[in-house]
């Protein structure tokens, strides 16, 4: 019984660390139909950047907010300056994102070497909570809570704004986004803004479950595909969902079948390609 | 067998709560020119559409010359007899001309498996291409790239295409669709001149030429069959000007 | 860019025609060339950044010489990438006229070149830990003064079962060779002597969190032993605090569970952690008082495994070319001195060679202190004079497989 | 046009000949051996990319199994390699078969997705699966084994051999280009309905060029396993998969030379740069954003339209 509760949390707390991950991620391929390969990148950075701003004093929840803009305004500039040039271009745009992702990760390596930098959650977080007479960490609870917040926010943002009508409008039909006067070039700043954002959030929210080293990039990005195609693409309530349900099959699945472990994510993501390429919100087809 | 080129018996499509095609019938006989009328999202293409065997309909049945076809793929169809233009073109922006209907005869003919020989050295094939060109008066144009041609030139294109495979039922999705008037007198002398063993089902919205070129005209009007009959018959129905104005 | 190419068909010219003629002789005051294969790039740069930090510190100690004769030192990048690491070293053999190798820093990278290595009698020191190098693959122009990957474990074993009086304990590692030989000669020597494995558990090396595991682990332990590489002991202990276990089952590990590279980062988690390897940063004789002195100056870090070994080659290569009166020309010769060679004073004390290319020195079990809010390995036991064997026969250690996943089976689990 | 074609095969086989007396030493013939096994592969990978519009990043999985399978029937089987060589290319080209009807139950980014997925699986397999593969330490062949009994263990001989094989693939893809074939499936590329409507079967042609594919790509893999003696699960990973579509797209896909020219470059960032620039690793990706920014449709496309241009169209 205590397996099941604990393996429950567990699948809970990772699938809200996976959707503070994915989220950016789902948002730009959604609307703008960029598989973002530099986004395990962007996420190790916000990881960094925030480990550097806590180093200098600054408070945990600060630290993320400053990590989160500073990737957002990378990703802005890395969305106007080169990729907006490459729209329709599958190929150029994975080429691209991946040149990025090669030159992130090795300025990290030469910014703050290879040894793994911790980042320490708020002291108030950081004690096991004791639950049915086992402990689970604190922490990871508040991670879960975290990215139940943001997913509200976001739905919030998109449900209840003009821009996220306009994201909307924008995922849905992009010919008609762009006859009805929306500015799609300010909306796909704005949308890459908010996904490098996320993901540079997700990095320092992440950071005392993964902390920060090289290769954070390379483990961490497959990981968001797994959930954005599991949830389907451009979908929040698929980001989210997908989220949770990488988190049980991770955690579920490597417990009950650990020789399996090295597939796990790889083997449901097969299927769900096979059986339903659209993903199981997905509401763009191709 | 059957008397009709393409039998087209009671077939419905709906798409989530919307109905597509409702109950429709259509029987057209051998060497027939029908023409689709109906406003815009009357259903007409969507028709086309399962004719031509892009998805399937829910209910109803459709025979070529008397053979089944509800459910096979559109490639056996297309060897079946079928062939059809579209409205927005699609053609091989790259290619020549020629490479173009070599694409369609091979589609026909098969020999699209080879993996070795070049296609170029097919002489005959590429003749045949030639000649299908000159029929729609591009035979100068054969080794041009299509992105180096004008818009009536393609839409010609088009209809070599389909031609050149030799089609027992030939659909035409507005083969007259913007073009300049000259244009469109080339096209309907082109359209004039297919032998009568081509059996026509044709959407158009130039009336002048289509009413002109057509045996039998079908309205539809919201996925339904609204009347049926030769020309005059429904000019004279009042039934067309109320589907087209509206009360 | 024309110069360049004819420089290289001149000195290839020369270096046919020598070896034509002599099989490699050269110039006396010719320098040492050695080429260093490091990772310096990827996500095994960690490990290889430290390796070349501690090549260096050594020859800034030795003012840039080892027996007698300036070095020349190649460092070539393999991107941790196995084809990437046959292309350098061949670069560094063939282009470059290595006189011998130092690395590379993985065992499938060594294992890549392994067979390149030995065809064209390259000697070469491995840093790599991994059993099949000194065993049944050992090789004549291979020599390792660090430690192969059971060897330190099974001094671990020894410790945790006589003075912990250990009985009932779980493995964890990595699911790749060197956590699977790191945990099965754990796994051997621990139940020879009459404890008990009850519980083994083998995350993916790429495992985003240890929660999932962790929450498998049994209560009733007396000890758990870590077979981790790179950051994941750090990974883990941090994750294993989180979950209320941390000081309620005492932590043992392997050569990198609590490696000096990550010992800092772990803070007070890591205190009391006991782990075995062939060095800690805090063992007490000159050499290493110096050297890791001078690794604190330059890079403000304490050396722990990768940066160790590099320096333990320079002072074995230091005593074999000496020997040889700085003559590196003949690679038999060069091999065969330095695994007949003793070296007294080196970083991890003394150092000699077994038949089969593996240092025999000491194991020092090691437990966490933290003084003046700095972490440190300080050594607890010394187990002297250790072989890759431990106590058992060579020959007959090597009649059953190669410490694997699946042997020796552990015939204790629990579920 | 055939007159261009003469040029191109002259210049080719000049440049292949040419390269063992043109490169100063056995090193640097070895590292464009290697470059020209990975040029095999991305030629290979671009009949999906270039010909069918397919983007796979899982090409790996083409490089890697049948080195798997290559190098365990000769080592653990003891087969001889004139029956592991067929062997290893029949299985690749089998899991390209099956991995193919997979893969092709989605189009553009699903594709891309479904391929990445099944790389990753095959590479998990392989790490994991130490029992058959050896796990991450791989499996190592101690010598270059005579084929058929020619000695190919020396550099140059075996770069022959490679050169040989990069012609022949030269050859074949060509003709597969200006073939019925090769027109059908560049018709799936630019206007899939469109070709289902002229009566062509869509699916077949892509699936038949997802085997051309796996076929070549296997070749490139027992090329591979007989250049480095050394396959592991990198050799499959999804780094691997990458950079084959790195090669292709950087040197222009849909082109002969293309591929070649891509192999060529990014092996030599990689084992020649990297030897005299320390960030190596930026360089590569900074590359990529160049070539990418400055010439989308890449380097030999890009050439060709500066040096002379308003051309258009040409392969």
């Amino acid at each position: 019984m205590q397996f099941w509760i604990i393996q429950t949390l567990n699948s809970l707390a990772m699938g809200g660390l996976l959707f503070l991950l994915s989220a950016g991620f789902s948002l730009i391929f959604g609307l703008m139909r960029i598989p973002n390969l530099a986004h395990g990148g962007l996420f190790m950075l916000g990881a960094y950047v925030g480990a550097m701003c806590m180093q200098w004093g600054v408070p945990f929840w600060l630290a993320a907010i400053a990590a989160g803009l500073a990737v957002g305004a990378l990703g802005t500039v890395l969305e106007g300056g080169l990729l907006r040039r490459m729209a329709g271009n599958e190929q150029g745009q994975v080429l691209i994102t991946l040149g990025i992702s090669f030159i992130i990760a090795d300025l990290c390596l030469l910014t703050w070497g290879g040894d793994p930098v911790p980042l320490d959650a708020p002291r108030m977080l950081r004690p096991p909570v004791f639950l049915a007479g086992f402990a689970f960490p604190g922490y990871r609870l508040a991670v879960l809570a975290f990215a139940l917040i943001v997913a509200l926010g976001l739905w919030l943002l998109l449900e209840r704004t003009r821009l996220g009508a306009m994201i909307r409008a924008g995922v849905d039909d992009r010919l008609m986004a762009r006859s009805v006067g929306i500015r799609v070039s300010r909306l796909f700043s704005a949308v890459f803004f908010l996904g490098a954002f996320l993901a540079g959030l997700g990095g320092v929210i992440g950071g005392p479950i993964l902390s920060a080293y090289p290769g954070l990039d390379t483990d961490m990005l497959p990981l968001a595909l797994v959930v954005v195609i599991l949830g389907g693409v451009g979908s929040l309530p698929g980001a989210l969902v997908g989220s949770f349900l990488v988190g049980i099959i991770y955690n579920f699945g490597t417990a009950l079948f650990p020789d399996f472990a090295y597939v796990i994510l790889f083997l449901p993501m097969v299927v769900m390609l096979v059986v339903k390429p659209s993903g199981l919100f997905g509401r763009v087809t191709r | 067998m059957s008397h009709f080129a393409l039998e087209v018996d009671d077939i419905s499509k709906r798409f989530g709560g919307l109905a597509a095609t409702r109950n429709v019938t259509l029987r057209v006989k051998p060497g027939e020119r029908r023409l689709l009328i109906g406003p815009n999202g009357a259903g007409k293409t969507t028709l086309f559409n399962q004719i031509a065997g892009d998805f399937l309909p829910d209910s109803g049945a459709i025979r070529l010359f008397g053979q089944e076809m509800t459910r096979l793929p559109t490639k056996k169809r297309v060897r079946m007899g079928l062939s059809r233009t579209y409205q927005i073109l699609t053609l091989f922006p790259n290619d020549t001309l020629r490479h173009n209907v070599a694409l369609a005869l091979l589609g026909t003919e098969g020999g699209g498996w080879s993996c070795w020989s070049s296609l170029a050295a097919k002489r005959d094939m590429m003749a045949r291409a030639d000649d299908a060109l000159a029929a729609v008066g591009l035979g100068d144009a054969a080794g041009r790239e299509v992105a180096q041609t004008s818009y009536g030139e393609r839409r010609r294109l088009e209809l070599a295409m389909a031609l050149a495979q030799k089609p027992k039922v030939l659909l035409l999705d507005e083969p007259l669709a913007g073009l300049s008037a000259d244009e469109r007198e080339t096209v309907r002398a082109l359209l004039e001149h297919i032998p009568r063993d081509v059996t026509i089902v044709m959407i158009e919205h130039d009336m002048d030429v289509a009413l002109a070129f057509a045996d039998q005209i079908t309205l539809l009007n919201f996925g339904q069959v609204v009347l049926e009959g030769t020309r005059a018959e429904v000019i004279a129905d009042p039934r067309t000007r109320e589907v087209y104005l509206g009360h | 860019m024309f110069t360049l190419s004819r420089r290289d068909v001149f000195k290839t010219g020369i270096g046919v025609s020598a070896l034509a003629l002599t099989g490699r002789a050269v110039r006396a005051d010719e320098p040492l060339r050695i080429g260093f294969l490091t990772v310096k790039t990827g996500p095994l740069a960690a490990g290889g950044i430290q390796m070349e930090q501690g090549m260096l510190t050594w020859l800034k100690l030795n003012n840039n010489k080892i027996g007698g004769r300036t070095v020349e030192l190649m460092v070539a990048d393999t991107n941790g990438v196995p084809a990437t690491t046959r292309t350098k070293t061949a670069e560094l053999v063939e282009r470059q006229k290595a006189h011998l190798l130092i690395g590379p820093l993985a065992a499938f990278e060594a294992l890549a070149v392994a067979d390149y290595t030995e065809s064209h009698h390259m000697p070469t020191m491995g840093l790599a830990a991994f059993d099949e190098g000194t065993q049944k693959g050992a090789q004549k122009y291979f020599a390792r003064p660090t430690a192969s990957a059971g060897q330190a474990s099974h001094a671990m074993a020894a410790y945790c079962y006589s003075e912990l009086k250990m009985r009932r304990m779980a493995v964890i590692a990595d699911d790749f060779a060197y956590g699977h030989q790191q945990t099965s000669a754990f796994l051997r020597v621990f139940e020879d002597m009459g404890g008990k494995i009850v519980q083994k558990i083998l995350p993916p090396l790429n495992a985003p969190d240890y929660g999932t595991y962790i929450s498998q682990i049994k209560t009733d332990l007396d000890g758990i032993f870590m077979g981790f590489a790179g950051s994941n002991g750090f990974r883990f202990t941090k994750a294993f605090f989180e979950y209320g276990l941390g000081g309620k089952i005492p932590l043992t590990g392997g050569l990198t569970a609590m490696d000096e590279a990550i010992l800092q980062q772990t803070g007070e988690d890591a205190v009391g952690i006991m782990t075995a390897n062939y060095y800690s940063a805090a063992y007490d004789n000159a050499a290493n008082k110096a050297f890791v002195a001078q690794m604190n100056k330059d890079y403000k870090a304490d050396p722990g495994y990768y940066a160790s070994g590099p320096a333990i080659c320079g002072a074995v290569l230091d005593a074999a070319i000496t020997k040889l009166g700085g003559k590196v020309d003949d690679p038999d010769l060069l091999i065969n001195t330095i695994r007949s060679n003793v070296v007294e004073n080196t970083i991890r004390g003394p150092v000699k060679f077994d038949a089969y290319g593996q240092a025999i020195g000491n194991i020092y079990i090691r437990k966490v202190e933290r003084k003046a809010g700095h972490n440190v390995n300080t050594v607890i036991k010394t187990y002297e004079n250790v072989s890759q064997f431990w106590t058992y026969d060579p020959v007959e250690f090597m009649k059953n497989p190669t410490y694997s996943r699946d042997w020796p089976v552990a015939k204790n689990l629990e579920n | 046009m055939t007159l261009r074609g003469s040029r191109f095969w002259a210049l080719m086989s000049l440049f292949l000949i040419a390269l063992p007396f043109a490169l100063p030493s056995d090193y640097y013939l070895g590292i464009a051996t290697h470059a020209l096994v990975l040029a095999i592969l991305a030629l290979s990978l671009d009949i999906l990319i270039g010909q069918g519009g397919m983007t796979s990043l899982g090409h790996a999985v083409y490089l890697g199994l049948p080195a798997y399978a290559a190098a365990w029937t000769m080592q653990n089987a003891n087969w001889p390699p004139e029956l592991a060589i067929p062997f290893a290319i029949a299985m690749g080209t089998a899991v390209s078969a099956l991995f193919a009807v997979l893969s092709l139950r989605a189009r553009g980014l699903g594709f891309l997705m479904i391929t990445l997925a099944l790389g990753q699986v095959m590479w998990g397999a392989a790490y994991r699966w130490v029992g058959l593969t050896g796990g991450d330490n791989g499996i190592r062949i101690p010598v270059r084994p005579p084929v058929l009994g020619i000695d190919i263990s020396s550099v140059r001989s075996f770069y022959v051999v490679v050169a040989l094989a990069l012609m022949v693939a030269l050859v074949c893809i060509w003709h597969l280009e200006r073939s019925p074939f090769g027109a059908c499936l560049r018709g799936t590329k630019d206007q899939p309905k469109r070709m289902n409507m002229l009566g062509h079967d869509v699916w077949s042609i892509r699936f038949l060029a997802f085997v051309f594919a796996g076929f070549w790509g296997s070749i490139a893999g027992v090329l591979y396993v007989f250049d480095y003696l050394y396959v592991s699960p990198s050799s499959l990973s999804l780094p691997q998969s990458a950079e084959a579509l790195l090669m292709v797209v950087l040197g222009g896909a849909g082109t002969l030379t293309g591929p070649v020219v891509g192999a060529i470059i990014i092996t030599v960032i990689k084992t020649v740069v990297s030897s005299y620039v320390d960030r190596w690793y930026s360089l590569l990706g900074l590359t990529f954003i160049i070539v990418v920014s400055v010439m989308p449709r890449g380097l030999v496309p890009g050439l060709k339209a500066w040096f002379a241009p308003k051309e258009g169209g040409a392969r």
